[in-house]
Order: structure tokens, then C-alpha cells, then sequence
């Protein structure tokens, strides 16, 4: 029995996938995730992963924090591949960058080694033409995604943004079917709040901008 | 990179306020004042957004406002 | 399923009994999830919150001698806070299974690996078989109770890991069927001591003090081939195996060969791929049994290649030349007629990342060194260069 | 700015800076803060970083720490110097959390306080490991959830300011942030005690306890309401309350917090009476000596 | 022989062997006779060997040890195996001198009780490291002489039995050779009860305290009259003197041996007050729950 | 006066200021004595009855950093329970000494030594010096104050002897004047660090992690040759002196040498003397500094003689071959190009004598090994054989 | 090469002895006992001549004795 | 200043008395202690060993026990030398036998080792020529030392026997001048029980049989 799952989320509802190997060219794609506080980015990257895998990938997840403690900043790597990931070190040369939160967007380390021509996808209210990264970008996507948690969750200190983005990032980019992430989502988020998350998903893919 | 992020921030209503201080006490950050008496303000530079002054504040003149 | 979830299964399908642990960074999320293993009835064990690391290998100590498989697991300053626990079990001959998630010791040291912390602990008498991924760590936890258990091995035994880069990286992972693993490793039967009234055997081993420790030798020298052995059979069974101490890849024809252990080895695949893609003359050995050396292994390799250049997450201050692992190599080599040239690195020291542009340059100055016949330094501190890469 | 200017002058008259890494909410901060309020300027902190110490890199004065399993140790050797070079101007404050003092380095605050070292040894209680992401201490109450206990905590809490009373040092006290003059009157006089002195508060952790932020002060204040935190000073041996709040369910204060969400009825009942009991014999020892 | 015969069946059924290496009067031997008599044949004995365990060679029945530093820890382990193994037939008992108990593992003892592990925890006290030649220890009283106290030990002894009974354990008890009966009594007692039981026994040490072996039972009978080492227990929290002697004045206890020899008048007049105040309070809280 | 006398007024001379120590055999009466020192008024420091060695350790850490010179010692149990905090002061850049009063660890141990407990920490950082007799205890002491505090090294020192063989060994031993002594070594200033309020200078060294590391490994580099520099001018001023950390002894024209550590040097002396005289050719190198270890000596040496004969009073269970000091000098010597033959002897373990009988066989194996040009076993177990003794 | 060195070794005069049993009781190493009610025997294999049983007896039925 | 001085005995008595080299061929004298219980074996080799210092000869003593908890057999090695002494192994086959205490003559294990043609010097009211050791010796000396004790001391739990047998080594061998004796003694015992310790010395030299 193959899985991929970590222990973030119930154990009873373990995906249950037979690991089927396919030897290809190494076609990795390497992602960052950026988030603020909580377990956000860390579940956001595992649900991509876990989606990811059950269309037949490789994926790999490392989440890079400090102690335990919540709050602060988070920093996850997603590679995605055709065949077994090996390697292990961090990702300082991103592909792709996911930033989950509106306050990192600015900053300068979220964005720091992002290749030219390469994608990101973010939680803003502005259109992509509006953000400047100082890099050429294949793609620029942005999600009002705090707005839709706002809609959803309620207001909450800190606001539920991943799966808005995951939506976004099944519309944007070739790495997952949106259908693909609904029951990781589901196996993240037991019961009504699973719905919920569901349902930002699909808004995600609806309302993301890109250029 | 650590950087203090908010999704709300405590605003005042100064109409409301009685200058007890109470929210210069139990606010865990340090950051915000009641200066002189006569005027509550606060650091937004390291204010978390917590909203544990707008608990305290025994006349509701501290509000949280959504953060752009 | 990341590393620590990985071992904590492997503890469960091995059917671990009394597990006392201490949380620590990085190997906290093991035994939550053996506490949640345990409360959702998954897992049947005795779980014990102990107080700190001391009492938890005291406790595992104590249950092992009355009969039960232990599982423990910790991490850096943990296993510093048991090192005087840490020279009972092989003494006494125990064969408790403790994960050891690798972290650099503190003063100069953040939360991440490098393998100061376990190899401080190599003359301890604890086999110790650093793993890759998830999928090696689940792996290795269930053959390590075989290995330990062996009545001709009778000695604990610690699959290490690196934090973070295994124990929190999740990859697509195997889980083996709990049926499967009954049979591969049957039920734990203490034959050497029973402290039960009535039944009391009293530890033992030799009276005789320098003896004693000749028999604890002498189950590291077979405990050698027991490795490959378990490894063999769990192949057979699984699918799946890791030749035993050492694995060779991409080394044929090779000129000279990259030593690494842990995590890095898989950041060293790609590289070492991509640059034999290159036509560059160089292999990858990675070095899994650490505890007990595979000195015969590396004599072999020795005949083999023009040059070894050992990387060693670790250092020892002070030291005769280089990295634990490099004295190692270097005793195991000594005595050779044609012995290859030893090249040495420090990397990923204190925790931090190993890059793969920092594989490269290894293994390009490893490449010179075999082309014009000098090393240029007894250890590279790789950390020290820059190597042009944005961190 | 000027409102900036402002508020580093107070930053600084209080010792410690604004803007720690601690959770929104955390009462780890508003610990130091007050504490140092008090201690003022001639005070070294020795004490290791986990959340306890949250704001350690923000806090002023001189502070050293070893590292996490390092509780009142390293402070006797700083006593020590002090000792040596003469200086009896300078107040020895030595800090950790609950999983340091209760656990992993209860037999070192026990040998110091056997010792009667010259410190300031404090105590502050988030109920759990929070550092490493909640997981169960011995200061844990009865029932809590935490991530090794997931059906609640067995044992009750282990009560050290009691356990230390009985090492007979000259002052033991229990604090809560949420009356913040009763917490600096005691560090206060702490101070001005030679010998080995415990100081024992709670902190609020919405992170571990699981409730909003907001909160914070809320739910420490209904733990002393309830007789969940009784505020009391144990001086050359006699017993003090300085809180005497009339009787209130705990029921209160368990319902503020989602970590004792999964209690039974039967389980609420078990810690009222437990509670009861507790608070007859406080009330009843009250201005008593209660060593022996 | 037939007095041989007659001996070692003597030693079978007391389940200890004559010919300790112990001292002669050493009250060590006489300890295990005492406990193992009572103790039978289902016993596990966990602990090390230092003097307080001297006599470990000639104990018949399953012991383990670890290490000195190594108290009520590796029991903890058995305890947990015997769970496994659905063992309830099973007596464990964790000893520890007063050295382990009080200083190096003391932390251990106190979170052992903390989590209330099921076993009898005892503490063999001849009042400090004998094992390593007499140095102080935590409980070593007030103005022994030490090779580490050579002018007295300045600390009071430090109360364990007071500090577990804080820890809310079922059972602690205090004890004496020189009474064999109730030392006896409260074993049985303590064997009969689920949880953590604390016994805490004094043995005299006629090498450590400086005084005549054939002396040992005498010296030790003075501690319990001068109620320099009063009996009682503390079942479910409730304090019960087990022996009121009338007050008999500390110095006939003190100048029985010699390590207090160098005791000035106001130091015997200082420890005789101290005695009287223990005395007091424990007369007075006689039959009350003295937990919190 | 015995070793442990020695490292009392070793301790003394040098005006420790605070002495944090937890007593355990054969280390007991080094502290008994500092008390006694302290309470007849001929001593003035603060010592700390601490309730073990982890306390030990730390109080020494803090009374460092505040500023006060610092001195322990302790020994086996008492190392292995205070590893976690040797860490520190390596890291931390604090000159504690700490004596090591060397005994076999348990549970394969008795109360006797073997040099397990003080190399088991030889990666943490500390400075290791290990002594002959009581002479050199004293010296040492006063030396490793010296070493420790100067600038350009600022690490801790452990002055290593065995237990029994030098700490109960009473023989004569110069005392050396307090006022020559002063003149030596002045006072304590902590000049890296400060923790008072006001002055307040935190603990630092460079804030990247690896860097950090370097720059402890560099402070051991010069301390290679300041251990030497502060050993010439004590024997300027004091009249003795031990040749920095290696020692040669009767070794003109030999064609080996033994490599001996400790109390058996002193033994060894006796016995090479005889040898020599009966015209065999063998020397003894003594080894008085593990750490730093002296690689450019041994590549000296290595150069002189054509068999190099590590006696190894210490094992590494399944390690690459042999004992701790025999993998130092492999690596220290590997890249000669014409290195000698590495003969390795394991001998005292847990404990035992090493007898005149002994080195005498493992001399006269050397010599057959250089003669056959083969070294008959990677390492040979002394203890094991049969040499006819009545022991 | 531990073995048991005495210099005195006590003795019984059965005339005094209540047998009480006290001895018995209060010996360390075991090595009194009182037979039948009858009979004080002493272990001399083990006996460490500490003297306890003498200072307990209450009877003064038990004498120390030099050994040879 | 040069010192043999063991923390056995108070230290304001410490011996002050200036290290003099003298290089000769070796000429090692090993002896074995052996005592019962308490320091009696461990001082008494410690009072030789300061008085042959005295005599400007070298010494070494290295005591033997297990833990430091008193009762049981202690053994002492002792060597004298005219020359510093530096090996420090044990003593296993001795030139010479020191027993200070009756019960342990008979005892195989005291002696083990010990040379034909060497010396025994022991605690016994036999006569030299009753006791027969099984080894050829050069020199047996009986000395009754717990008699003495006993005289001097009173009765006691553990006799005080080393000083006498000093008194009588000084007799019988060409180790120690008896006057050398007296001086160390006082070292170790101040006050009246040193005077005592002087006249045990004193008439262990008279009555000290040899054959
Ligand atoms: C020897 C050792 N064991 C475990 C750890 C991991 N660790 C770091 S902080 C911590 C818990 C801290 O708990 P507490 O003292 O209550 O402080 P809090 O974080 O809750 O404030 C643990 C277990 C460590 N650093 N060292
Ligand atoms: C870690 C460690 N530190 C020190 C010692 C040395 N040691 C052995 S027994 C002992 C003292 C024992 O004292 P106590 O527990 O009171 O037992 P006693 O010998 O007095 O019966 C000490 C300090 C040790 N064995 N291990
Ligand atoms: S707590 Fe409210 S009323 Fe009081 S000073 Fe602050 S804002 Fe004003
Ligand atoms: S929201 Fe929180 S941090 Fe901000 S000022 Fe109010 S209490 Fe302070
Ligand atoms: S986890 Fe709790 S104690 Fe730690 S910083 Fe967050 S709120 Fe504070
Ligand atoms: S030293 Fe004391 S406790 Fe130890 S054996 Fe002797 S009398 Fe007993
Ligand atoms: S002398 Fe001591 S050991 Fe012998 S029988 Fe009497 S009490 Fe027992
Ligand atoms: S104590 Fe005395 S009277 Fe009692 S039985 Fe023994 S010998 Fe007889
Ligand atoms: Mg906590
Ligand atoms: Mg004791």
C-alpha cells in the first residue's frame, strides 16, 4: 500500500493508492509556497501533493519552519515530478511560487531566486499586470483569496487562503486537474468544513486573474 | 524573513474612551499607549492584531478593523 | 507520508510494546503520531510521557529486560541528555530500536541535521544505518528489530535520519502489510535474560571485563552480514531492499566515487546522473551501516577507484584531518598497497542545507584531484566557498 | 515619527521591545513586561528560549541561556560569580517554562532550592510543551488535550509551587497576568528576599489552549475566578491568599478553552470536586504555616 | 553442618543471603531482611548498587539496576512491560539511596509520582554518598559533618517524604529499622496499594555518622524518640503519626555520633527548635489531609 | 602527593574562583580536598555542591560567562551525564578546565580507566591534555588555564589522567610557588564576553552556523602551537616541562615506536628502557595531546620510523578498525607517500592493568611486524592472550 | 578475595537469654537465631562481629568474645 | 617545594621537603599491602613511603579498593626506588608481603605472585618458622601487631596494627630506618594518638620474630 499522506490530517481517512513507477526524463517542477501562521501553506502544499499524486505524479513536500510554535512566516518546497524525487535540499531556485498571504507579496525574500519565465501565483486583490516582481514571469496569477475566505469562513484572525489558491492554481497552471484536488481537500478537512474548502477551491478557479 | 503580518488592526473611538489605561496593561506587545492621559495610540509597526485590547477595553472604544 | 510518519508506522508493524519517548525538534511529529496511532486504536502499545531523555532510554532499558519490544526515538540534544543510558542496552546486550532524527547539537547548530549528534555516539556499541527517505526509514525500522533481535546480534540498533529532509519531506511511501511483516519478524522472545520472579536469568555476558567487551565486538563483526542478510530477505518479501551497508550507484567504470549518508544521497542521485550524462568519471557510494563499518566494503572500493572523497555532515573539532567518516575510511583503507587518493568535505554543518551545486563542486574538485594525483586540502569546509548560489 | 519615538522610549523604560515572535495573543510578552517593570535595570535573566522565553530576543538587560534542559542550573553558577566579584547590587532572575521546571529539570529548581541559591526562580506556565507544538507536562491540568494526550491528560497537575514550599525556601508565590498589580507586587517582593525565591504565573497560550486570541486576558482571569488558579504567597513557610474570589463553576473556564472541549460531564465534575477540595484547604490554611 | 542448613534455609525464606560486603552494623542488610520478609517471593527489585543497596549480591529474589543515576526510571519501564505482559501478580519495587532519591535523580522519583507508576519507590537514607566515602547530600541534616561539609552542612535536610506527599501519590510512608514491626506494617500496606507508593526508611551508617557499629540500633532508635526521624504515613493525602514518643531532647540523638561533634551549643539549641516546630506541626495536622 | 592531591593545588595555584563539582570514584577525593582546602582557609573559591554532573557543567558555564575562573573535573558516568552541556563551552568560546580523571564506562566497567569516557568527547570541542603522574597533573592544570584563556584559543581544557594509577598514586611531587605561579598566569578577564547589566556584551562568534563552526576549528589549529608556547615558558620559569603534546622518549634510531597515552607511559618508560638495552629497536612516543591532535608531529613521525604502534586504551565497537587513537593517527598519516607500517594494540579496557608483561608483547610484536614488513591483524586484543602473568 | 574478618565474636550464655528474640530481629547480616524458642545459634561463616546483638539484648545474654 | 602527602592525613601537617634527583641504575623494591577494612593498609604504606622520601629514596603508592565505602580487604602496592618511579602498574608478583591483619595470611590470593627468596612481614602470634606459605622465602617476619593494639589502643571493633608493623619492616629489612618512622607518624596522627602510634612502632621493632 502506497501513500502519501502526512500525519496533519486524520489518520482514518488514509489514502489508499498503489505506487505505480514510471521511469521518464526527469521533468521536475519545483515550488514554493509562502504563507503566514498556522498550518495553511503546509496543507495547501500537502493537498496539491496528494492530488498530484493521485493523477499518476511524484510528489515531494518539505516544510521549512523553525521550532514548533505557530505564528510567523512559512516556507514549504512542492516538487512535482514524472518519476521519484530523490533529491532532498531546499528550493532557492523556484520554478513557481505560491504566496498565500497579501503581506508577503512584497517582500523580498518570498520572491528571491524566482526564475525568470517562471510562475507565480498569489493571493492579492490586484490584477497581475499591477504587481511587479522585478522578474520576467512566464505567468502572473492573483486570487483575491482572503476576500474569499472572508465570504466563507467568516471573519478570522488568520484567514483561510489555501485551497482558494489551490483553485487557482488548477486554472493557471498544467500541474493538477481541478477535479483532482476535491478529495484531498475532503481528506484534509472531514465533514462541512470540507465542503466549504471545496467550494473555495472551485471559486479560486473562477475568479483567479492571470497574465 | 519574519515580519509582522495582520488581518485586523485596533482602531479607537476616542468619544467612547475613559482613559483607564487597561488596554496600555494588558496589551501583550507593548504597543499601545494612552499618552498623557488623553489619547490612545498604537504601534503598528509590531501590533499583532491580537484584538486583546478591544476585549479589555471595559467601554468598547477599541474596535478591529480588516487590514487591506 | 514523511519520515516520521514513516517510523512511527514502522514501530507500529513491528509491534513495538512499550515505546517511552521525549519530544524533540525534530522528531516531535513521531511521537504525536504514536500517540495518535495508539488513541485511535490502531496501535497497541504502552506509551510512556516520560520526563526527559535520560528516563526515556532508563525506561526502555527496563521494559526491554522484562521482556518487551521497545521503540524510542529522539534527536541532538536528547540523545546528549542520554548519553550515559546510551552504553547500557549494548552492553547488556538490548535490542531496542531508537530512531535517532538527526540534528546538530547546540551551541552551533539550528533545528536542521547534520550527524554530529548520532556519531558522537558511535563507540557506544549502537548499530546505527542511516536512511534516505520515508520509504527507508519504514523499511529499516521493521528490519532493525530482526537485526537486533538476531540471537547472533543481541545489540541495539538506531536507523538515523535527517531532520526536516526526511523527517518532515513527504514522498510517496510503501506502507508493508501488517500480515507480511508478522511473518518477516516473529514475535520478541528476550532468550538471553528474563528478570520475571521465578524464571530470573541475571544479564550477563563474560565476567571478565576486556572479554565482555570482545563479545560485544564480536556481534558488531556478525552483525555485518546479519544486515545483508535481514536486508536480503526483507528484498525477497517486499520488493524492496538496500544492499545492506553500502550501496554502489552509477559507479560503473567510474574513476573515483562521492561518499555521502543520509538525505544528501538523493540530492547526490540527481547530480551524479546528470553529470555522468556529462561524461564526468564519477560514482556515488552511499554509506547506510555506519555502525558496524563496512571495512571490508570499503577495501573493495578502495581496489576499485583512483580516488574517495568522503562527505562528512559532521566535524570533530581538533581532529587528526577532516570528518568522522573520513578517519573511518581512512583507518579502513590504511593498510592497502594501492590505496586511492582520500579527498575529504565538510558540508551541511550545524544544519544547513546541501545543495546540489555544492555536490557538483565536490565532485568536480574530486575530479582534479584524480587528474593531477594531489588533494588539495586534508578537508574542504565546502560552506566556506561561494558557490554563486542564491540562498 | 514622532509616536514611533514614542513608543521605543517605552519600549525601553519597560526592557523589552515590541514586535516579539510570539503567537498574537500569547501572554509571554505581558509576562516580561511586567516582570522587568519591576526588576529594573540591574537584573540578569538566565533562561533558555522556547516559548516561555518568547520574547527573550526582544527583553533588554543582560540574558543567558543554555539551552532548554538547563532550568536554575547555570543560574547558581552565576550566583556563584556574583558572590565572588562582590556584587550584591544585582538581582539573579532565573526562568523556564512548565515542561523545564516541572519535567525535564525539576530535580535542578528542587537541588537549587535545597541549596537555597540566591535567585529569582520563576516559573511560566503555559500548561504544555508549546515550543515543540503541544505536547503534554507534568503542569498539564487534568484532562487537557495536547498532542500526547489526545483523549485528555490522566494525571492532575503537578502542583510545584506546593512541592517547593515544602524545600522551605523563604518565598513561593502564584501569579496570574490578568492581575497584573498582585504579579508585580509579589516579584517585588521577591526582590527584596535573600535566598532562593519561586515565582510561579500563568500565561494565556491561544495556540495550545485553542481559543481566539482575543481572549487572552479573558480566560486567565476566569482561571482565577474559578479557583483553577489560585493567587496565594507562601512566606518563611506561612500561607497567604491574596485573592479570595467567591466560588465560581469551572465549568466557566473549561468552556473558554477548545483544548478541554472533549471533557464528559462526569470528567467536569471530577475537577470541580477536585477544585473544592483545593480551595477548602487553601481557605482553611490560610495565614498557617503549611511546612513541616 | 546442621547449624549450616538451618541458616541457609534461614536465608532462602528471608530471601537474603548472610555475609553482606557491607560494614559491620551497617543497617543496610537489616533493611532488605525487614522488606523482602514481607515483600515474598513475586517481587521485582529495580535499583543500583551503591551502599544503600549493598546488599544486592545476597538478594534472592529478580533485582536490576541500571546506574546510580538511575532511580525509579527503569522501573518505569518494567512497570510498563509488566502492563503488556498483563503481569498483576507482580510486586515492584524501585530503590534508590538518599542520594539518587534526593539529588542526581530526584527529578526522576518526582515525575515517576507524577505520572503515579504503578511500584514501591523507597528510599534507603543513611544521610549521604556513602558509596563514593561520605560526601554531602540534599539529605544529609542541618551541621552533619561531610568530606564535602568538613564544618557541618549548612542546608536543612531536605523533606522528600513532605515533597511526594505534594505530588498527590497514594501512599507515602516513613520508616526505621529500629522498629520493624511498623517498618513492616507500612510495606505490606504500600504492597496493597495501586499506584505509586513512596517508603522512605532511615538505616544507620556507623562508617558515615561516625559512631560504634554495635551502636547502630541504639543511635537509630533516638532519631525516632527525639523525633529527629518521626514515623507516619500519608494515605490519600491524610497525615497519620504512627509513633508519638514523648519530647526527648535532640542532643541525646546528636552526641551519639560524631559527625555532629563539632556542634556548637547554639547550633544543637537552633536544630532542637527546628525539631520542635516539625514536632509541633505534625502533632497538630496529625489525622488531616495536608495536600492541596 | 597523588594525582588527584595534584589537581586540587593544581586548581588552587591558579586561583579557580568557582569550582561547581558532583563527586564520583576515582574523582572524589579531587573535590574532597578542595573542600578541605577551602574550609582550612588555604583555598578561596566558591564551591558548588551540585546534585549532579548536568548541574555541574551548566553552573561552570554560568560562572564563566559572568566572569569568574572556572574549574571541575569528574569522571566516566559523571562525563557521559553531563555531554549535553559540553557542548557549550567549545561553542560558547568559555576556557573552563575540567579534569577528566579517566574510568572504564559501564556497564562493561569497573571503577578503574580506560580513556572511553574522556574520547567518547572528542568531537564536542574541548582541548584534551592527558598526563602521566602527578607531576604532570599539577602542571597541567595550571598550563590549561593558561591555554584556555588566551585569545587566540578561548576553549575549555580537560586535563585527562587515569583514575587509580595517577589520582591514588602517591609519589613525590614538586609543588610549585604560589607567587611564581601568579606571575605565570594573571588574573581571569573575560575579554570576549560580559553578562553584567550595564556592561552587557552578548555571546557571539560569527552568526553563520558553519562559519562558526570554522572559527572553533581554527582556535584549535592555534592551539597547537600555543599549547606548545605556554609549555616552553613553564619550563623556563618552573624548570619542567613535557615537550607541547607529543612526547619522543628513548627513541634515537629506532626503527618503531609505541604510541602510548596516560598512566602506561610510565610503564612503557621502564620497559623500553630495558628493551633498548638489550639492544631492540623500539621507542615510545607518548601522547599527551588528543585534541588538537598533533598531525604534523605524526606525519613527522611517520616519515622516521617504519612502524607506528597505536596502543589503544579504548575500543569503538564495530568501528573501521580498531581503537579511537589508531583511526586518528590512519587518517593523520594516510596521505604519505611513504607511510609506515599502523600496528594497533587494544589493552586496559573497562578497566584492566596494563602490565610491564604487556608492552613488553606488543614492543616485540611491532618488531616482528617491521621485520616481516606485515602487520599480523588490523588490531590485536591484548587482554585476550595468554602472557603467562599471575595477575 | 572479600571475605568475612572478625576480631571479636559474640557468644550466648543461655542462663541469661528470655529468648526474647530481639537478637534475631535486630541483627544485619541475619546471622543470630533463636531455635525452637530454645537455643541462640550464631552463623559464624557470616557474623561481622558488629556487636548489634549484644547492645540489643536486653538481657546482657550475649558477650563479645576475641577472636583468636 | 616537593611533597609526599596523601589527603589522608590533615593538611597542615603537609611534609615540606625539597625534591632531589638522583640517577641511578634501578633498584625498584615492590611490595604488597594487605590490611582489612578502614585506611590502616593504605597509611601504613603511605607513612613508609614518606619516610623512605625522608631518606631521600623515592616512592610510589597506589592503593587498591573497590568503591570508597569502607569494610573489606584493601590491598597497597608500594614500591621504593632510588630513582623516580614511573611505571604504575600493579604489583603482581611482589618482592615482599606486608599483611596487617591475622585472617588474611592464610588467604591464597595475598600470596600470589610473591617471589621466591622475598620477604613476608606479618601480623601473627606464630612463630616465622610455623608459617609456611609455600613459597621459598628469603626472610619471614611475625610481628603480633592486634596484640599490641590492643595494649596501646584498648579492644577495638578494627585493631590499629600498621604502625607496628612498620616498627618491625624497620627491624627486619633495609627498607626504613626506624627514627625515619617517627616523623610521618606524628604527620598522620596528630597529637596523643600520633605518641601512641610512635611507641607501636617502637615495640613492633622489638618484638618482631624473623627467621
Ligand atoms: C534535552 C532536550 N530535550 C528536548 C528538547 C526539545 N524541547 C525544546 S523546548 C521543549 C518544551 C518546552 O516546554 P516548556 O518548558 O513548557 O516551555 P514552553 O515552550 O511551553 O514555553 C522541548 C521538549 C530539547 N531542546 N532538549
Ligand atoms: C552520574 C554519576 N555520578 C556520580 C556517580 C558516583 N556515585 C556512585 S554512588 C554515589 C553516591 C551514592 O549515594 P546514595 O544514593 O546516598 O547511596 P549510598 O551509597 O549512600 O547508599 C555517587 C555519587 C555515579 N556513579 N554516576
Ligand atoms: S481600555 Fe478602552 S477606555 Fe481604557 S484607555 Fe484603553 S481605549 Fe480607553
Ligand atoms: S491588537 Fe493586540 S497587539 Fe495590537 S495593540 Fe491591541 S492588544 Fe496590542
Ligand atoms: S504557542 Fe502559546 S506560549 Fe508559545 S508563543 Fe504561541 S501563544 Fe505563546
Ligand atoms: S558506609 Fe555506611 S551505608 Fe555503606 S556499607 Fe558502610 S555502614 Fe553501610
Ligand atoms: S555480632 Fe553482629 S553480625 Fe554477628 S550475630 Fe551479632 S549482630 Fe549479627
Ligand atoms: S536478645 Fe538476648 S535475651 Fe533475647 S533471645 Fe537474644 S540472647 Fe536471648
Ligand atoms: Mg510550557
Ligand atoms: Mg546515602
Amino acid at each position: 500500500m502506497a501513500v502519501f499522506s502526512g500525519y496533519y490530517k486524520p489518520l482514518s481517512n488514509k489514502a489508499k493508492r498503489i505506487l505505480g513507477i514510471v521511469i521518464q526524463v526527469r521533468n521536475v517542477i519545483e515550488i514554493r509556497f509562502h504563507g503566514m501562521g498556522g498550518q495553511g501553506a503546509v496543507m495547501g502544499a500537502l493537498i496539491l501533493a496528494e492530488a498530484a499524486f493521485s493523477e499518476g505524479k511524484f510528489a515531494q513536500k518539505i516544510p521549512v519552519y523553525g521550532g514548533m510554535r505557530r505564528g510567523g512566516d512559512v516556507t514549504v518546497f512542492l516538487r512535482l515530478d514524472d518519476k521519484p524525487i530523490r533529491r532532498t535540499s531546499g528550493i532557492y531556485e523556484p520554478d513557481a511560487l505560491v504566496v498565500l498571504d497579501p503581506a508577503l507579496v512584497g517582500n523580498p525574500a518570498v520572491k528571491k531566486g524566482l526564475k525568470e519565465g517562471g510562475i507565480a501565483v498569489l493571493n492579492e486583490e490586484r490584477a497581475p499586470s499591477d504587481v511587479d516582481f522585478g522578474v520576467v514571469l512566464g505567468k502572473t496569477a492573483t486570487v483575491a483569496a482572503t476576500g474569499v475566505s472572508a465570504q466563507l469562513f467568516g471573519v478570522r484572525a488568520i484567514p483561510i487562503t489555501n485551497t482558494t489558491m489551490l483553485g487557482a492554481i488548477a486554472k493557471v497552471t498544467d500541474w493538477i486537474e481541478l477535479g483532482s484536488l476535491f478529495e484531498p481537500i475532503r481528506h484534509a478537512f472531514p465533514g462541512r468544513i470540507g465542503e466549504l474548502n471545496v467550494e473555495a477551491c472551485k471559486k479560486g478557479y473562477e475568479i483567479v486573474k492571470e497574465s | 524573513m519574519s515580519q509582522i503580518v495582520r488581518s485586523f488592526r485596533p482602531v479607537v473611538d476616542m468619544e467612547k474612551c475613559n482613559k483607564c489605561t487597561l488596554c496600555q496593561i494588558y496589551c501583550p506587545e507593548g504597543t499601545v499607549m494612552v499618552v498623557n492621559k488623553e489619547k490612545v495610540v498604537f504601534d503598528y509597526r509590531f501590533c499583532k492584531g491580537c484584538g486583546v485590547c478591544a476585549t479589555e477595553c471595559p467601554t468598547g472604544a477599541i474596535g478591529m478593523e480588516r487590514e487591506a | 507520508m514523511d519520515g516520521n510518519e514513516a517510523a512511527a508506522w514502522g514501530a507500529k508493524l513491528s509491534r513495538a510494546e512499550v515505546i517511552p519517548a521525549y519530544p524533540i525538534t525534530p522528531q516531535t511529529e513521531l511521537i504525536s503520531q504514536i500517540a495518535a496511532l495508539i488513541s485511535e486504536g490502531i496501535m497497541d502499545a504502552e506509551y510512556i510521557k516520560v520526563e526527559g531523555e535520560h528516563t526515556a532510554m532508563a525506561a526502555a532499558i527496563g521494559a526491554s529486560v522484562a521482556g518487551a519490544r521497545v521503540f524510542t526515538a529522539s534527536a541532538s540534544q536528547g540523545i546528549a541528555f542520554m548519553e550515559e543510558a546510551l552504553w547500557m542496552p549494548p552492553g547488556r546486550r538490548l535490542p531496542i530500536v531508537m530512531c535517532m532524527v538527526n540534528r546538530a547539537m547546540a551551541p552551533i547548530g539550528g533545528l536542521r541535521p547534520d550527524h554530529n549528534d548520532a556519531l558522537m555516539q558511535r563507540d557506544t556499541g549502537w548499530i546505527q544505518l542511516y536512511c534516505e527517505n520515508s520509504q527507508e526509514v519504514i523499511d529499516t525500522v521493521i528490519q532493525s528489530f530482526k537485526i537486533g533481535e538476531d540471537k547472533r546480534v543481541c545489540l541495539p540498533v538506531a536507523p538515523c535520519y535527517d531532520g526536516y529532509f526526511v523527517s518532515a519531506t513527504a514522498t510517496p511511501t510503501t506502507i508493508p502489510d501488517q500480515s507480511e511483516v508478522d511473518d518477516f519478524l516473529p514475535p520478541y522472545v528476550h532468550e538471553m535474560y528474563n528478570i520475571m520472579p521465578g524464571e530470573h536469568k541475571p544479564t550477563g555476558g563474560s565476567s571478565d571485563i576486556a572479554k565482555a567487551r570482545y563479545e560485544v565486538e564480536k556481534a558488531h563483526e556478525r552483525a555485518r552480514g546479519i544486515i545483508e542478510e535481514v536486508d536480503k530477505e526483507f528484498g525477497k518479501r517486499f520488493g524492496r531492499c538496500y544492499d545492506g551497508l553500502i550501496e554502489e550507484y552509477n559507479c560503473d567504470g567510474a574513476e573515483a566515487v562521492l561518499v555521502t549518508m543520509g538525505s544528501m544521497t538523493g540530492t547526490a542521485r540527481d547530480v551524479i546522473d546528470e553529470m555522468r550524462g556529462k561524461g564526468k568519471s564519477i560514482g556515488l557510494v552511499k554509506l547506510k551501516g555506519f555502525r558496524p563499518f563496512p571495512t571490508e566494503e570499503f577495501r573493495k572500493l578502495g581496489k576499485k577507484y583512483n580516488a574517495i572523497a568522503v562527505v562528512d555532515r559532521n566535524n570533530s573539532y581538533g581532529s587528526a584531518g577532516g570528518g568522522i567518516v573520513s578517519m573511518e575510511v581512512a583507518r579502513a583503507l590504511y593498510a592497502l598497497d594501492d590505496r586511492p587518493l582520500l579527498v575529504n568535505f565538510q558540508v551541511g554543518l550545524g544544519g544547513s542545507d546541501v545543495t546540489m551545486r555544492q555536490i557538483e563542486y565536490m565532485a568536480e574538485e574530486t575530479l582534479e584531484a584524480v587528474e593531477t594525483g594531489k588533494v588539495k586540502s586534508v578537508v574542504d569546509w565546502v560552506e566556506l566557498h561561494d558557490l554563486g548560489e542564491v540562498m | 515619527m514622532e509616536l514611533n519615538k514614542l513608543f521605543d522610549e517605552y519600549y525601553e523604560k519597560s526592557y523589552i521591545q515590541g514586535g516579539t515572535t510570539c503567537c498574537p495573543g500569547c501572554g509571554g510578552p505581558l509576562f516580561w513586561r511586567l516582570a522587568l517593570e519591576v526588576l529594573g535595570a540591574n537584573t540578569i535573566l538566565y533562561g533558555d528560549g522556547p516559548c516561555a522565553y518568547c520574547a527573550i530576543r526582544n527583553i533588554k538587560l543582560p540574558t543567558f541561556g543554555i539551552h532548554f534542559s538547563f532550568a536554575a542550573d547555570g543560574a547558581t553558577g552565576i550566583a556563584a560569580a556574583l558572590r565572588v566579584k562582590g556584587r550584591k547590587d544585582i538581582t539573579l532572575v532565573s526562568s523556564a517554562g512548565d515542561g523545564a521546571t516541572g519535567d525535564i529539570s525539576f530535580g535542578k529548581v528542587s537541588a537549587a532550592a535545597e541549596r537555597n541559591e540566591n535567585m529569582i526562580q520563576i516559573c511560566v506556565d503555559n500548561e504544555a510543551y508549546m515550543n515543540t507544538g503541544v505536547q503534554k507536562s507534568g503542569l498539564t491540568p487534568f484532562g487537557a488535550w495536547t498532542t500526547t494526550t489526545p483523549l485528555g491528560k490522566e494525571a492532575p497537575k503537578k502542583e510545584i509551587p506546593m512541592i517547593l514550599a515544602q524545600h522551605k525556601i523563604p518565598y513561593v508565590a502564584t501569579a496570574s497576568v490578568a492581575y497584573p498589580k498582585d504579579f508585580q507586587k509579589k516579584i517585588i517582593k521577591a526582590k527584596g528576599i535573600e535566598g532562593f525565591k519561586y515565582f510561579h504565573s500563568v500565561i494565556p497560550c491561544p495556540t495550545g489552549w485553542r481559543f481566539d486570541p482575543a481572549k487572552s486576558i479573558e480566560v486567565i482571569r476566569l482561571g482565577v475566578q474559578t479557583w483553577a488558579w489560585p493567587l496565594y504567597e507562601i512566606e518563611g513557610g506561612i500561607l497567604k491568599l491574596t485573592m479570595k474570589p467567591k466560588r465560581r463553576p469551572i465549568e466557566d473556564y473549561l468552556k473558554a478553552q477548545n483544548r478541554f472541549r472533549h471533557l464528559t460531564d462526569d470528567q467536569v465534575k471530577h475537577i470541580q470536586a477536585m477544585t473544592d477540595q483545593k480551595r477548602e484547604r487553601l481557605l482553611q490554611q490560610d495565614g498557617k504555616r503549611i511546612i513541616f
